[in-house]
Order: C-alpha cells, then structure tokens, then sequence
C-alpha cells in the first residue's frame, strides 16, 4: 500500500452535486453526515473510497457521496463490495445496506462477507421496515409488529444483528444511533480502520413507516438511562448519573447500581473489544430493553486473517517460485508435440 | 514394434474404453489420445461417465466411457460408431453394443463376466449371444487373471493390482495400432515418482497386455492410421474447459488487466474454475463464491474496480445470474459470462449436453436488456470465442455470454498452440482522467461504448446503478431519456457487428441448401456436409459463432440457398431466432434433445430428405 | 345544486389532480373517481409517483399525480390529455402543462407560487407566462390562505390545517363538475370516526372549495357529464393488483384448495401482497420470503402439499424466480407466477410501466421449459385472468406466468361484480389414490397433465424433482426418455390451446389494417381503433391475453388483413414472438419504452401513417 | 392434529424401490438406515412424511425413502420445506441438505427457516466438501484444506454449524457422527419431536473426496477421547475411562480429570438443553479438538413458538370475528353501488 497523502478534508469534499432525495426527518441525513465526516480523519484520498450499496432508501447513499460509487441491486452489496476489494485492496471500500437489503434478501452475502473477513465497512441501517418498498416489515421487525404486509402483527422472531453476526464468525461489530453524530462518527472511524469485515448496527429513523421505533431507548429522555456506550478497556457504567454498571452474574450479565450491594467502579465489568472468544462481547451485543441498557460503541474488535489480504500473499509466494511467468510459459508447459 | 505380418492402412478410427466408474477408463482413453497424438494423427475425444460419483457398480448406470476418433485427415468430432470397443465388464457391453460397426472388434475381460455380473448388467443369456454379434470381432481376454498373474511378485494388495486391469487392456489395443508404449510410460513414471513400485505395475500391465495381444494373434491384422497432414508447428491436446479458461487469459494479458473470476462449481463449468484457482501463477484472483449470484456480483465488483472479471456457470446457475447480468447492462460495465450448456430444464441431466440455453442468454432478463452473445464451436476454438468474449467486452464495455457446451468442455482435440504476439490487442476505452467532470454514461461516437474510470484515479469519482440514469449519471425518470439509453444500449451491442468478421460459409456460396448450424455441433455438420459433397449435394454449411449481433452478411448468404436448415440439440431456438432475425426467409429444423452429439447419420440423412423432397 | 346558469354537456373528461407528493393528490383523485363512479359515469384513472417515498418538495421530481378520466359513454383508458388540471404548486404545473389541452382549464394554487418555489420548480419567470397558457383557462385561487381563514377557528396546528388544500381544490372541481360532495364527506365522518375535528376540517374545506368555485364564475360554464350506459348490476371501483389477488382467491374457492402466497416485496407487485396478506379471514397463508427465490420456492413447496400456489413480483424479481420455474416445470406442479411489468432493465424505472419482460416470461429459464404465459389487460380483468393462470395451472398441472404492469396494478376503473355461481369450475386432476403404485408421470392422455397425488394420502407416496425422471418417478438418463419427456411438457403446454377462446377481432373481421397488440394496453389501442374506425379507416384490433400458447384461429385471423401492424411498451418483444410463431406474415412495429402508456394520438397517427403508405 | 394412528413399522417399510447410489463406503449409507430406523419409532403414519432435499450427494436421500419426497434445486431445500410444512402443518417435514446445500447456497433459506423457527427437521451432512461436484471446499472447510478449487489451501474462515444455528436463533442443534448408528437414531427422534426448526449435524465421511475428515476425532481408536456425549440433564464426563469432565472456568470451558485437582462428578457441569439462553450450549456447539472434546448428542433443545402454528392461530382467531366468511362477501365488501 502506497503511503496515504497528508490531505486534509472537509465535509464538503464529499458531498456530491446530487440533491438528497430522503424525506424530511429521516435519520439517514444523520448518517450521511456523520460518514462524510469520518472519512476526513482518515487521510485516504478521496479517489480511493468506493461506496457500494444495494437497494432500499439507505442504499441511495452512494449517490450523495463525492467518492467512487455503485449503487448495485437488491441484496448483493456484500457481495459486490468483495469484488470490489478482492480485485482492488488499496481501496477503502464501504457497504451502505439496510435491514431489509443485508438480511432478507441479501442474508447470504452479508453471513459469508463476514464468515470470510474481507474488509469491508459495512454500514446496516437498522429501521426495522422496508422503507423503499413503503412499509413491510422486515426481518428486525419485532414480533407483533403492524405492517402493510402483517396486518394483525408478524409471527416472526427478529434477527439480532450483533447475535447474527458472531455467529457468522464476526471480527468487528459495533452499534450506533442514527442522530448521535459523534458517537457515530467515532465509530466509523473506529470501523474504517479495522482490518476485516466491520458491521455497524445503526438504529436509524424511518419517520414515515416506522416512527419513532427505537424511541423508546434512544428518546432524548432516556437514552442516557437506556443505552450504555461501550469502550475498549473502560468499566461498563451507564446511567445519567453515571450511577449504573454491568456485571457477570453466573454466566449473565447483570446491571447494578454503584454504591448499592457492594458495587463500585472497580469490580463493574471493564469492557474488552478485542478477545477474540466472543462470550461476553455476544451477550452485550444482546442486550435488550427492559432489562438491560442496549450496548452501543464498539462492541467486538479481534484481528485476524484478512481474505483479500491471504489472497495477494498466496499470489505472491506462488509466484515467486512460479515457472510460469507469462501466458506464451503456460501454452508451451505440460506436454507437446511438434508437427514438422 | 509389431510383428505381426498383415498390415492394413485405414483413414480413421473410432475407438472406445468402456467400463466401471472405478476402472479407470477416463485416464485409458486420454493416454491412447495423447500417444496417437505424438505420433501426428487428427484426433477428437469425448469422455461420458454418470452423473452420481460412483453408480452401482456392474450397473449399466455405472458405466464410464472414453472415445477416441483419430484419423489420417481432418477428425471433427469423435465419432458415431466405433470400431473397437473396449468393454472392462458387461454392463460397459450392453451400454455399448449398438454403438459399434458391424464387424467391429470388441475386446472383453472375461473374467468379469461372471453370472452375477452378467444379472446386473441387466442380460438374461450369454450376454454375446443376446446381442447378436455373431459377426463381429470378438476378443473374450481373461484381463483380471492375467494382470493378477503378471503382478503376483510385486507384493501388491489386491485392490491395486486390479486396477492395472485398464493398462492391459490398454496394452492391446496399442498392440493393435502398432503405437509405441513409451510416452505412456514416461507418464506412469513421471506421475509416481514417489511411488515406483505402482509405476512399474502399470507398465508391466501394459507391457503385459501388447504382448498378449501380439501371441494371440486373434487382432490381426494391425491396422496402421499414418499421421495425418496437418499444419506444422508446435501441439498440445486441449479440453474445451481449459481452452476458455487459458482464452481468459491471454485476453486479460493482452488488455494489460487483472483477471479476476468469481464462480460458483457447477457441473460441467467447474473445470474453468478450477483451471483458474490453480493459475494464481499468473496472478488470477479466483474467488469462489457462496452462490451463482455472489459469483457474477463480485465479478461486477471486480469489473467496476478495474479487472477483467468474468463469471462461468451452467444453465441453472445463468438463470440465477439474470437479475445481475441486468445491472451489468444498465452499469455497461465489462464482464464475461460464460455458460457451459448441460441438458435441462431444472436439474435435467447434468452431465450431458444440450444447446437448450439460446433463449435464455438473449432474453433471460427483465426489460430492454440486450448483451452480446457467442458461442464456441469446438474444444480448441473454446480460447479463441473466449479471447473474443473478453475483448468485445473490454471494449465495447458491455456483458457478454459465451456459451459452450459439456461437450465442447470435456471433450479434448489437438491444438497447434498460439503465440501471444499473434493474438489482437485489447484496448479497452479507459476515462481519460483529464476530463473532468467524468461523465459516466457519456460514449465513444463510433461504437457507443461509455468509458471506463477505474477507483483509484484523482478525479474521475462517479456514480453508477441499476437505475436509468442521464449522461451525467443522474438518476432520471425523464421519459425521452430513459427511451433514448434504452435505444443507446441496443445500439452499442448492435454496432459490435462492424468489428466481427464475415460469415464465411463451408462449401460452394450457394446451392441447394444450407445447413445452418452455431456453437458445439460444427464437427458433426463439417463432415456430414463434407459427405453430402464428395456425394454430390449442392450442400454447404453456414457455422455461427456470432449469435447476438450476428455477422453483417448474414441475409445476403441466406439468400443464395434454395432451402434452409437449422440443426441444433434443442427444439428450434436458433431456427426461431433467426425466423425473428431474418423473416424473410424460411427455415426447417433438425432437432434432437437426448443429452448426446448428433450423429452424422441423422444429420445426413435429414438433408437428403430436404434434397428429394424437391 | 350548481347555480350557475350556463351548463354544457359533455361526451368525457380529463382531469389531472398534482402536487408535492405531500399534498394528497393520490386521496383526491380517488375520492374524485368515487363520486363519479357513483354517479354513473364510466371511468379509468391512473396514479403517476414518483420513486422516492418523499422526493425533495417542490420539485419536478416530487410531483405526485392522479388522472381521471370520466365518460357518458365507455371510458377505457385515464386518457391523454387533461380537460382540466389542478396544480397545487409550481413543480405541478411544470410536470403537466404540456399535457393540458389547448384551452383547458387550469386550476393552481396561487399562494404556493413564491419565488422560491418557482425557482425549485425551474421556472425562471412567471410560470404562466413561460409555459405560455395564454390561451387557458386560468384560475389563480389562494387556496392556502382560503383554508387557514376557514379553519382558523378549529383550534387545529398550521400543518394540519395546510393539509385539508387538496379536499378546497376538490371542493372546486366539484362545482365545476356539478357533483355531489356527499360520498365525499361520508368517507371522512367514516375515517375520522375517532378524530371528528379531522373529519369536520377536511368537510368543511371540502365545502369552502365548492363555494369558492360557485362564487368567482371563473369557472364556468359548469361541466355536465351525463352517466354511461352501463350495464346493470352492482359495481365497485377496483385497481389491478386488488383484482389480482381476488382473482386467485376466486380460484382457490372454486377448486376447493387453500390459498398460499410465498412473495417478496416490490413495486409495483407488493399491492398483491399486501391484499393477501390482510385476507386471513378467507384463510390464505401468506408468506413474506426472505427473497424472490424462497418466495417462489415456498410456493413450490405449498404446491406440493396441495394448495393453489403463487408468488408475485416483479421484473427483477422475476428473473431471481428463473431458476425455481424450471424446476416447477420439471416437477409438473401447479403455481401461478404473477409478474407485474415495470420500467426495465435491472432496477430501471421501478414505479413507471413497461411491457418489456415478455420475453423473460417465455424464455428466461435453461434448457426446454415451456410454461403457459398470459396477460391481463384492464385494471379489472386482472380478475378474469388471475382466475384463468389458477385454473390452467391446476387443471393442467403448469406454472402459469401472468403478466401485468405498473399500469393495470395501480390503475383503477369500476367493475361489474361477478357473483362466484357464474364462475367456472375448476377440477385439478387429482390422483386416484385405489391406483397403486402411484406414477409421477403418467399423463392425462386428453391434455398431458400428470396427476397430483398429495402428500397426506395413504399409498400415493412418491418422489419428483429437477432430474429428469421416466414416468414412474425414477431418474433417468436415457435419451430416448429424455426427448420423449421434453416433448411431452411442451406437448401439455400446447394442449392449453384447447381450453382457450378463439381471438375475436374488435372491429370489422377484414380490412386493411390490423392493429396488434397484448396485456395493459389494451383501452388505448381500442380507443385508437375507435376513433380510426370512425373516421372511416378499415382498421381493426387483435389483443392478446393469451400469449402461450396462442388462440387457435390466429392465423386465420391474421390473414385476412392487408397489413398488420403490432404495438407494444417495449423495442419489439411481442411482434419477434409472432415472427417465429406466425412466420408467414410480416409485421410493422409501434413501439414506445418512456415509462409511460402509449397516447391514442401516437397510436392513430402511426397506424394513418401505415395506411397511407398504401 | 389427528392421533397418530398406531402402526408398527420397520425400517424396511421405509426403503424405496430405487438403488441406492452412494459410493460404497459413503457415509450416507448409514444416515439413511439411522432415519429409517428413527422413523419407526415415531408413530406417524407413512404417508404424513416429506423428506425435501437440494442438490448435493446428499440430496439424493429423498429418492431411497418411501415416503413423500421432493428433490428440489440447489440451496432451496429449506425453503421448499417451508412452504410444505405451512401449507400443511399435519406433516412431518424433513430437510435434507449438505454443507454446500445448506451453508453455500443455501445461507439465507437457513437462517431464515431457523428464525422463523418452523418445525422442520434440517438434517445436515458435514462433509466439509462438494461431494457431488467431484471436491471443491465448503464454508465448512478448514483453512489450508487443498482441493480442487483450492489448489493452494483455502484461505478463507469456515463457519461453525453450531454457531450459525444459534447466531441465526436456533432453537435446536445436536450433532452426531455418521457411523454411530445408535447415537443417530436417537438425535433423529428427538429433532422429529422437537417443534421448531431442528437443525442436526452428520459429520459424514465422502470416502472419494475428503476422506477421513472426521476420523481424528471420530476414528475408532479416539472417539472416546476426543468427543463427549451430551445428554440433557446428565453431567459432561467422556473418556473410555469416564474419567474427563467439563468445568466452567471464568467464562470458558475446560476440560479436567475426575479425581485431579479436586474434580469429581458433582462438580462437574451438567447439561441443559433446554436452557434458554444460549451461553454454555454456544461454546459447547464450538468446542474444537485438540483443545475440547467434540460434542456430540442434542446440544440445544428450547422450546418456542413455532411459525406455522402461529399463522393457523392467527388464521383462526381472526376467521372467528370476520364478517367476510367467502368470496361474495368480499366482492361485495366496502364501497359498491347499483346501476340500474
Ligand atoms: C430483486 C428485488 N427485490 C425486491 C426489490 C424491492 N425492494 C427495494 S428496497 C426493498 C427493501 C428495503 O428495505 P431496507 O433494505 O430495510 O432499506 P430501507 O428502505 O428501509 O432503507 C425492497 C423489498 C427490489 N428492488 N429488487
Ligand atoms: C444452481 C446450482 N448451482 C450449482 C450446482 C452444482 N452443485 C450441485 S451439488 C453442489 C454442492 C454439493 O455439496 P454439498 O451440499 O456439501 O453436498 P454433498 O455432495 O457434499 O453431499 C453443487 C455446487 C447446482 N446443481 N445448481
Ligand atoms: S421512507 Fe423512511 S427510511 Fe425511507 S427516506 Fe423516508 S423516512 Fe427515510
Ligand atoms: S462423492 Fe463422497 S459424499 Fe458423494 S456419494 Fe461418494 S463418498 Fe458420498
Ligand atoms: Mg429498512
Ligand atoms: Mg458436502
């Protein structure tokens, strides 16, 4: 990889000249912003992001960014940003999905992008519909939920996106809010510089078909109570006052209160993204209202192999004792004959 | 090397290696191919085994078979009928019988042919006898005691003493050509270096077998096939499936690219693939992927970053391509996909041929979605439509299919081997990174291909997608627009017309008829037309390779014929696309839909029928 | 009611409703088409949205529409051009202008009209003056305002009080058009049950609209469209995608089966099941698939398990099905794929209409896979011809491909409601289950349907799938069986034929020109027909709703015209099919690919063109 | 449901007349006769089953089994079973499906049939190849394994079986080995009583193509050793001695001697199937040799809604109150008037 170009950015270099067509209110302006921000920090020139999605108000993403983009087709951006990077690894490529694109239609993809650890940064946009399509429910959806297409409620269980993707053999995982720029941006820094397949969970507005659906733990009133930020090597504390914290109990987490049974800051759980044995990084990534705050910040971040990476150095070690070095070498080698 | 006095001289031969999946009769009949084709003969090969790994054994179901035609002119294609036959067991004989010359030679073990064998094979009798053959040649060698008694010193287990059974059976049949050992055990030398006392084995086997056929005398006579004129120059043998992958190649070496392949195995497609992942040699980034669909998209993926990015597959596998081949239509990018036809629909009959994917490589996609289409015509010419695939897409900047077949893919032929500089340049229409703002739909006025800015070049960033889009790259809803890309897209493919040679027809110009043809069938309907001339038929042949667009002279051709006739392994795709393409002019129909070749026989005797029926 | 005093009768009327895609239009017009449709008129409307859900407000790209077109006498198609157009904002009246006739009326709301909308909107000027209207009708009204000093006093916040615009602009055009507000303001009491300050806000813009009109006289004369000879009956107002999906229903009821929908959304299919969905009280299972394919795929499988089958989607979506169609052809089960056509290739113009995925539907599967394709071609029919692929697919055990498009499924007209006694039955060839062993494939020997033996029924156990099979089930790959079974599913597809009416000609049975054409276009053709015929051209119409196989006596019909000339939303797709299938004729083309339905205009002036040639 | 009907079978009863095609020494031999087997034992009439399979060696299983049978196309299997089991929820459905069947292809339909939780019984041939396609690696190939397609050793991440099932909210997962034709059996009936989606393991040996994949845990010699047999309710001890056991150890498992250190078979964990929450079955599904045993039995067994019991209960409740009870009703429904 060539050195990056000390080049310094703003926002502004990557807004394209193209009118953002999301209706008004929809969080995915946020997220928009909070991206563009991220990659100014990242000192890669702007010529070398691709920004690949699928099909879903989210996916119209690329079309407002200055940078390299194909706005591909429903389901199959995982899969098309692994072309991407495989035949490309000096690019920093980005997958822009919603819930319905990288779980219902494009479940494969998204399990086996992860399964083999490309690195890509993939962005989920979690709204818990289809949004394009005017409302069905999607698989997030939570049971019961009322749509266009379950009418008297869904009588499916939703994925758990964290939960899905460990289970697919997931390196990095985090979650965000759609409307918290900061934490956000934070993590997509966080995300673009992890080696492997990075999955950010952004619980993200649909104003129009689902609104209001993650109110109930990021609501202004709340969040502070209901959703705990975690990072790598801090003890998990949470709450306005900073009053609550998680601990091991058993084998389950539980949240306690400070000062209370005995707990103080030093025996709360201290937060550690980069075990590779996914334990307890699994159960946070599970959390659920009620009875626990919903984790956001980074959740898991393990190094390992990388595909596009074990892809070039297998090229190259083969080719380094390769005794063919061109294609006239490969039609002249095994055996012949000559007609004369 | 023969002793044996009576010599006769023949023009060609067909000979087929038949026996159980595990006997190994695949490897026979390629070292018989390679042996004839170091001596000079013209040869053509075609392996056909079952599609389940290993059926029953003694089961006709079982039965794997190799043929080999080669000959002292021009061989193009592998044969109808055999001259010898070359049966490990009964059910190889009962697949088999009615396939051979009258008064051919079938060489047998014997000692397979136990009752219980006989019963599975699915004979009642003597299993000669039911097959009436009285007059043919027929050779019952105890095989399995002979190579157990030429063995018995070598310490070998059972099992694998056996399993030199193929090598003396091999061994006769060179005794009956006259063919020279050697290169067969050079390889046996070469494949067990670590394991010589397996090598030996074989070769004893082998040697074995010459010697028994030599002292029973009941060959004779030993028929000679002198080496047939064909260009000088250096060979190799060749199977369709590598052809196209080494095509890829050359072709992605030529435009100074990367070739980066995403597939998903499929029967009978997985060879290309395969030949791939092991060319990492030559930097090929082969990706298998999770599905067909993963397959083309990451092949977009790598097309959009710059590769040459192709995809290979078999009829199922392009129909669930279809909705990704449409967003490389409307993203004009450059990809190859490449479809080796097997018999369908559905599942079908995996393993065996069929041209029944026509339709669905020009029409199997939502809306205006027009893409080139070619198709290779034998195993060797799989590198030079490869090699075109490639270079129509690169710089034409447009998807399109090459269709083979399971016959062209595993079927093997000599091949005068190319040399790189002889091959055309590949120049695709890359962005020049000056022109700025890109715009990515912008076209090339002569051939309407857009240009092609790679991720990485300052400068040139934009945005593509499946949805109708300006000039510029905007997405539009403009009803003017959206009929002009779609007259723009049609256009480019059309204008790929301009840079692909005429239709140059095999025999007279004109005539009585014309036998239209395209993809894997062109050895069969070459000597079917080449017998219909030397009988006296004002016959000739009209091959396509070009299916979409077609040649530019096409009509002007058609016209110059009383009659038409389009034959093909499906039920009239071709002769319905071109009652669409060339309505003027009418067209009947030879069909056959049986997973196999045709034979000469059929192809023949249907132009007769069309002949006197005027 | 009206009193003013000049009133003229009229034969029809356009009316186009427009605005932000928050305004409302889609409520208005449907409201609109209500009152007329009670009032007796014949009516067609369409909808007209853009892609995005909220595309940026104020501009061209964010206008949403609503024609609807209202006749004495029968009305087929929303029409081409507005009599009279209301435009809520300037972005409105930019989309539309051009599409009002020369001296229409053109109702606009003038407060909306600030400099910054006009500029959003890409006008430089005054508006009027741009698009040069001097000629029209033009009424500015201060809607905004008019509403605010009408609602000032319900205590309601400024959005929602701005939000009752579209029912003062109903009110308007409801004067002009001398109709009733009643249904209208029955339908908010009914919606606002619970929210009465809602219902009484909207009511009472309602009626300041109508007085507004009553009192500026600019409006008139008072348009009077006396109601349409409509047969009698009770009636209701339908779309296409509801008639669909009433259709299978319909189906189900009468063969006594379930009903089971496997369906992934997408526009302009998802409507489909959207209806379905809410139908549990007949009992359907409707099933929201992960994708295309296990829509399809669970379909296949409920087919199995011996319910009425079906999956809809559209284009893309359809080309994700190939695969799985091939293997519901291979297993010979019944389902019926609904694909609503829409702006192609790939993602293309997802809420536009098109008809270019007819050849998909034919061909868009590997190897020799025939299924029955068949086509609606009015917002109601959908019904008939849903209930037809349910009755074809199950009496003769198929995939049946229904094509609809954007335009029938969003387009809604009144509909004479069938009562189910008058419907026919459907009897599926079930298996007998006394008739042990039970063969897969034994066939019908009448039309070739094999027998459907369900799982659940003691001794009738069985196994199929994508292999081909010989007609007890085992797999086989003889290719005397293979041949035989491919001709056999084609042969089953075109004993269809019989089942099916004979095309009847709309016109005179002879003549000099035969217009042609297939699916959703069908009011524009026979309007253009009309109209021609009335001006004394001898031209008559063929449409198509059976696409495979064809009515019997086409051919026949066909022959006796001079000319025939086939018009299509797409580059040629249906006029290359009759080519191969009719090669003896030669046909003209009318082809249009903008998104958009043809215009009758565009229709009579190419087939004039045609007859003058002569 | 109908009572079942009290038939005694044999599992001759459920063999069909067509060959049997496998390799001789397949291990799909013995799968088959273990389903035949456990199918005696279920009390469901013959003709209530549908075994549903994809395209693989594997899938051919549908064709010797005398019952209902549908070999689908590639990767659907789950899917197809799906609509089976809605449309008709009185049968017993089986899918039968290999690890490029299942996990390749096949990704989506899977994941989704265990989250929805249907009650189907997925029985899962772990090859770790493409039997049928003559050798190529699966998603459930070691790294470095050399076949076809990778001539050079895969350099991809495979996925654990266990883990997916549960990453996707599996509700069943056992594992059993080919050859253990008792274990087998049991595992079969089990999965065919749960009611979900039950997901069952075959580490099946491919003689041709990957032969002896399995052996170094499940050779005859190490078997004992090298895999545990759980069983709900009893404490995790193997070795031919019973002389192994599984603690926990913070948030890990280890593996102790009885009567070292102070283990003995009280203190030993027991096993909890039916546990809801999925931790000590998670790293027991992903337990690896040489570090832990494999293991082996019914691993996760939890009780849940079940998909197409609640559509036929959302069915009938809302068909209760309805006031369309036909066709004419809703033709007839809403806003309609009279021309006369
Ligand atoms: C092959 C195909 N199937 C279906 C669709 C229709 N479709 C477009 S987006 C979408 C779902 C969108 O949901 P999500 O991914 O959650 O994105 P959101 O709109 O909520 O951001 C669907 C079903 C399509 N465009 N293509
Ligand atoms: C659409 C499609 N793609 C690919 C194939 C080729 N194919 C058949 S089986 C198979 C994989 C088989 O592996 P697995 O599921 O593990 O089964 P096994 O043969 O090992 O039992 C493949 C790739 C196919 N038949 N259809
Ligand atoms: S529909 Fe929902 S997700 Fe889509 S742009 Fe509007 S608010 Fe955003
Ligand atoms: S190839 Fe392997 S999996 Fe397939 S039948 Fe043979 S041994 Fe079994
Ligand atoms: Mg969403
Ligand atoms: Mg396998």
């Amino acid at each position: 990889m060539e050195e990056p170009r000390t080049i310094k950015y703003t926002p502004k270099d990557f807004k394209s000249d193209q009118e953002v067509r999301w209706c008004p209110g929809c969080g995915d302006h946020a997220v928009l912003n909070s991206v563009q921000k991220a990659l100014t920090e990242l000192g890669i020139p702007k010529e070398k992001f691709a920004f690949i999605s699928g099909i879903g108000c989210s996916s119209r993403f690329p079309y407002y960014m200055d940078t390299y983009g194909f706005h591909g087709i429903h389901g199959r951006a995982a899969a098309i940003a692994t072309g991407v990077k495989t035949a490309n690894p000096e690019l920093s490529v980005w997958d822009i999905t919603g819930d319905g694109d990288a779980l219902a239609i494009g479940g494969n993809h998204f399990i086996h992008a992860i399964r083999r650890n490309i690195d890509i940064n993939i962005i989920l946009f979690n709204n818990e519909i289809y949004g394009l399509t005017k409302g069905q429910y999607s698989p997030t959806s939570n049971r019961g939920l009322m749509t266009k297409t379950s009418p008297f409620g869904t009588v499916e269980e939703p994925f758990s996106v964290g939960e899905l993707v460990v289970g697919a053999k997931g390196k990095f995982f985090a979650r965000t809010v759609d409307s918290n720029v900061t934490l956000s941006t934070q993590i997509y820094i966080e995300a673009a510089r992890h080696k492997g397949t990075s999955v950010v969970e952004v619980l993200q507005n649909c104003v129009i078909f689902n609104d209001g659906i993650h109110e109930v733990v990021t609501g202004k009133d709340v969040r502070e109570e209901r959703t705990i930020i975690l990072k790598h090597g801090e003890p998990m504390i949470f709450g306005k006052e900073h009053d609550k914290g998680l601990v091991l109990d058993g084998l389950k987490l539980r949240v306690v209160k400070l000062g209370e049974e005995g707990y103080n800051e030093k025996n709360i759980l201290v937060h550690d993204a980069h075990e590779p044995n996914p334990g307890i990084q699994y159960m946070l990534a599970n959390m659920k209202y009620p009875e626990y705050p919903v984790a956001l910040g980074v959740i898991r971040s393990v190094d390992d192999h990388s595909y596009e990476a074990d892809v070039e150095n297998q090229i190259e070690t083969i080719k380094k004792d390769a005794t063919i070095k061109c294609m006239d070498d490969l039609l002249m080698s095994g055996s012949t004959w000559t007609i004369d | 090397m023969a002793k044996n006095s009576k010599v006769i001289e023949r023009e060609e031969v067909v000979i087929r290696f038949s026996g159980d999946s595990g006997d190994g009769m695949q490897l026979t009949g390629t070292l018989f191919s390679d042996t004839a084709a170091l001596f000079g003969n013209d040869l053509s090969t075609f392996p056909d085994y079952p599609a389940e790994i290993r059926a029953p054994q003694g089961t006709v179901g079982g039965v794997s078979g190799f043929q080999v035609h080669l000959g002292h002119s021009e061989v193009h294609t592998p044969g109808d009928y055999s001259d010898v036959l070359v049966a490990m067991n009964p059910a190889a004989l009962k697949a088999n019988a009615k396939w051979v010359k009258p008064g051919g030679t079938i060489i047998y073990d014997s000692n397979n042919f136990s009752d219980k064998n006989i019963e599975k094979a699915g004979y009642k009798n003597d299993p000669i006898a039911e097959e009436n053959l009285s007059g043919y040649n027929i050779i019952a060698a105890p095989i399995s005691q002979m190579v157990r008694d030429a063995l018995k010193d070598f310490g070998l287990d059972p099992k694998s003493v056996l399993r030199t059974k193929n090598m003396f059976a091999l061994g006769m049949v060179y005794w009956l050509f006259s063919r020279k050992l050697i290169y067969t055990e050079q390889y046996f030398d070469k494949k067990f270096a670590k394991k010589p006392e397996i090598a030996e084995a074989n070769k004893v086997a082998l040697r074995a077998g010459y010697y028994y056929a030599e002292t029973i005398e009941a060959l004779s006579p030993v028929i000679k096939i002198e080496p047939a004129p064909i260009a000088r120059g250096l060979y190799r043998n060749i199977c369709g499936n590598t052809a196209t992958a080494w095509g890829l190649l050359a072709a992605a070496e030529k435009a100074g690219l990367n070739l980066f392949i995403g597939s998903y195995p499929i029967t009978p497609a997985t060879g290309i693939l395969e030949e791939l992942a092991a060319r990492k040699d030559l930097g090929v980034k082969s990706f298998q992927a999770e599905d067909e669909i993963a397959g083309i998209c990451t092949a977009l993926g790598a097309s959009f970053a710059g590769n040459l990015a192709v995809t290979s597959t078999s009829g199922p596998g392009l129909a669930l391509k279809s909705e990704a081949i449409g967003l490389a239509v409307m993203a004009e990018l450059p990809i190859v996909v490449v479809n080796v036809q097997r018999g369908g629909p559905s599942t079908g009959l995996p393993t065996k041929t069929e041209q029944a994917d026509l339709m669905q490589a020009l029409y199997g996609r939502n809306g205006e979605c027009p893409v080139v289409v070619i198709a290779a015509s034998t195993p060797h010419d799989c590198f030079t439509y490869a090699f075109e695939a490639a270079r129509i897409a690169l710089e034409h900047m447009t998807p399109v299919i090459l269709l083979t077949d399971g016959y062209l893919a595993n079927g093997t032929e000599p091949w005068k081997i190319p040399s790189m500089k002889d091959l055309p340049e590949i120049k695709p229409p890359f962005a020049d990174p000056k022109e700025i703002p890109f715009m990515p739909y912008k076209r090339d006025s002569e051939n309407l291909a857009r240009y092609w800015a790679i991720p990485g070049t300052p400068g040139l960033e934009h945005r593509i997608g499946g949805l109708e889009k300006t000039i510029k790259g905007t997405v539009s809803y403009i009803p003017e627009n959206h009929e002009l890309m779609v007259q723009m897209r049609a256009g480019k493919v059309a204008k790929v017309a301009a840079r692909i040679p005429d239709m140059k027809v095999y025999g007279e110009n004109s005539g009585d008829l014309l036998l239209i043809g395209w993809g894997g069938t062109r050895g069969y309907l070459m000597t079917a037309v080449s017998e219909l001339q030397a009988e006296g038929h004002k016959v000739s042949l009209a091959h396509f390779n070009y299916i979409n667009p077609m040649p530019l002279n096409v009509a002007e051709v058609f016209g110059r014929f009383k009659n038409r006739v389009v034959a093909e392994l499906n039920l009239g795709q071709f002769a319905d696309y071109l009652r669409m393409k060339y309505s003027d002019f009418s067209y009947r129909q030879i069909n056959k839909v049986q997973g196999l070749p045709f034979t000469i026989r059929e192809i023949k005797e249907s132009c007769i029928k069309i002949l006197e029926e005027k």
